[in-house]
């Protein structure tokens, strides 16, 4: 069966990432396909290749990044979100003037269209949030 | 036709437990995940109401979170199963579509 | 993509004390394109968002209120709001902005969007969705 | 010696007022801000247990907030006062301490 | 900085669901070099953070519920827990994981961190502080 | 009377970095004094440089670097919080092996410390948060 998954609040602060990370590894070692994760709201945050967790707790920006390399994952991050929180690729760094970009490799940032055609192609749609 | 509701607040803080199982139809199934599990310890303020759908509705909670807490399976109220992501996943397949209650 | 969905928007949240209720309506402005069979339900604290006479001058914060007057013209026009969510905060229809849209199968006569309905109608649409969208 | 509280979520979803009214002591103040400012509507489901606690208790709202929100001077509980940001300034600084249930 | 001042920390929110639990512990370990009067209140689902056989494994999320006990060696020795609150949520103090601190004042007798309040002490409890900080 | 301001929610997500931006400035108005603005959760997020919010929308972190700018308020960016969530400045990016940074002009990266300290130092304590 094909899953989508939207993933709402940022790392760390919220569980969210978390239980998606464990509930999408249970789906695709069942035999489910998980073709694309969105991330909107504060789940853009996930995205960073900037930050530092302690040594001793997960990697949650990594952990996606590999889970996608992986299994083929297509991960969005909404751009209109994204704008507003501070989170560029090279692409949009340029676009809007900015010195410095975040975005982690294995996402990509794209439109809130991405949300609706995944809602349109999956069978099922799963939302982890707030 | 049936629904798969997961709820991930706790019910002595925030409404959405109720509001959830207030929604439900004949059939469903509740998922208590994250800091909803909460809501599955058997003796609490909101036990009754929660036991009080449980004829109508399947009510789950993600063991693992409820481990992560401390809470013990012999805590829970009778009513309700636990499951592991597996389950998670299981309940999503076979239910016609899920509705997170955020 | 020829199939077409339900998809229904929940809002569950008041609006400017955090951001969903404002991205939910931006997914729905875009989502509107994709021409799927879309609906709105109000319920719990999401009624606030439809509350008349909102003026943010004062916090700083862009009033995105009337952005609901022209779902209509993007064809979003099912906007169920809960009866027993209004009662309990002290609130009728008429504490709601008016909503309208011209309908193209009835000689473009103007109707409202807004439909108030019970928790147990709400629960029937609810589960008549194929693709539900939470904020 | 006296607190001045705040309360910034609405009471309708989370419990995070009534807890806070619940630990007043007399003469201390609540401020209600941001989505808690539906706590002073009229005629709601929580406006009993509000009023309850006003005549120990002086409550007051951010009347930007409650404008933000549509909510009329005359839908407001008349034992609530409307203060503006500058009102809440003078409240943090008329009592002895601040505490933010968040 | 000579100035004592009664810091109090408010927890009352469930730990895992979201970070401010484990966050607010940051800061007290932070603050006791500060030499302040520290006191940690536990009520409404903060009570919850002192649950006992916490087990994180499942959840692949560091469990932080051990750092309670090393409380005592900051010198932070005043854990006050709401009684109501326990009660609401079906728990008794049997519940808690055992916290203890040697008590330098008392020959470095071991003694109990975790004290049960009833809701009008925990309200005395907060009116006698200088700055209260909330997570 | 000097007051001390903590903000522990992201930009745009929660209202609690707007609602602290106008008490602080009606508190500045009024002849009080805020000598230091504290981010600590997801108030860190306040601090990213890289937020490109919609034109007719308040640009809340451009906002807090002018008012600090015109009061002398020092703006403190818990670095725990930071690293865990991506806020990285210059000299943090270099030490972490980070290829940019995003912090804004105004803010600076510190310790707890710094809040306990304000706790002491100020005459009241205020919280903004969620």
């Amino acid at each position: 069966m094909k899953l989508g998954i939207v993933i709402s609040e940022g790392p760390y602060t919220h569980q969210a990432a978390d239980t998606a990370y464990q509930f999408v590894k249970s789906a695709l070692a069942k035999g489910h396909e998980v073709p694309r994760v969105f991330f909107y709201h504060d789940g853009v945050n996930v995205s960073t290749r900037l930050s530092v967790p302690p040594q001793d707790e997960r990697n949650i920006q990594k952990n996606w990044t590999a889970l996608a390399k992986e299994h083929e994952i297509d991960l969005v991050v909404c751009i209109a979100a994204a704008q507003r929180r501070g989170l560029l690729d090279e692409n949009e760094a340029k676009r809007q003037g900015k010195d410095a970009n975040n975005i982690a490799e294995g996402f990509r940032i794209s439109g809130l269209g991405q949300l609706i055609e995944m809602g349109i192609q999956t069978d099922r749609l799963v939302t982890f949030g707030d | 036709m049936s629904t798969l509701h997961t709820v991930n607040k706790s019910p002595f803080a925030n409404q959405s437990l109720l509001s959830c199982l207030g929604h439900c139809k004949n059939g469903d199934a509740v998922l208590m995940i994250e800091d909803a599990v909460y809501g599955a310890l058997a003796g609490s303020g909101v036990a009754e109401a929660v036991k009080a759908h449980a004829g109508t509705v399947s009510i789950y909670v993600l063991s693992e979170d409820a481990a992560a807490r401390g809470i013990a399976d012999d805590r829970l109220l009778s009513e309700i199963t636990g499951i592991g992501y597996d389950g998670f996943v299981d309940l999503v397949a076979t239910h016609d579509r899920t509705q997170n209650w955020l | 993509m020829s199939e077409t969905k339900k998809f229904l928007y929940v809002n569950r949240k008041a609006p400017y004390g955090t951001i969903y209720a404002l991205e939910s309506l931006e997914v729905v402005l875009i989502g509107a394109a994709f021409e799927q069979d879309v609906t709105l339900a109000f319920l719990d604290d999401g009624v606030f968002q439809l509350a008349k006479g909102q003026n943010t001058d004062g916090i700083g914060v862009k009033n995105f209120s009337p952005t609901f007057r022209a779902l209509g013209d993007y064809d979003v026009t099912k906007l169920y709001v809960e009866q027993e969510s209004l009662a309990e905060r002290g609130l009728t229809q008429d504490d709601l902005q008016e909503i309208m849209y011209e309908d193209e199968d009835d000689d473009w006569e103007e109707k409202p969007s807004i439909r108030i309905v019970s928790r147990a109608e709400m629960a029937d649409i609810m589960a008549d969705q194929d693709v539900v969208l939470s904020f």
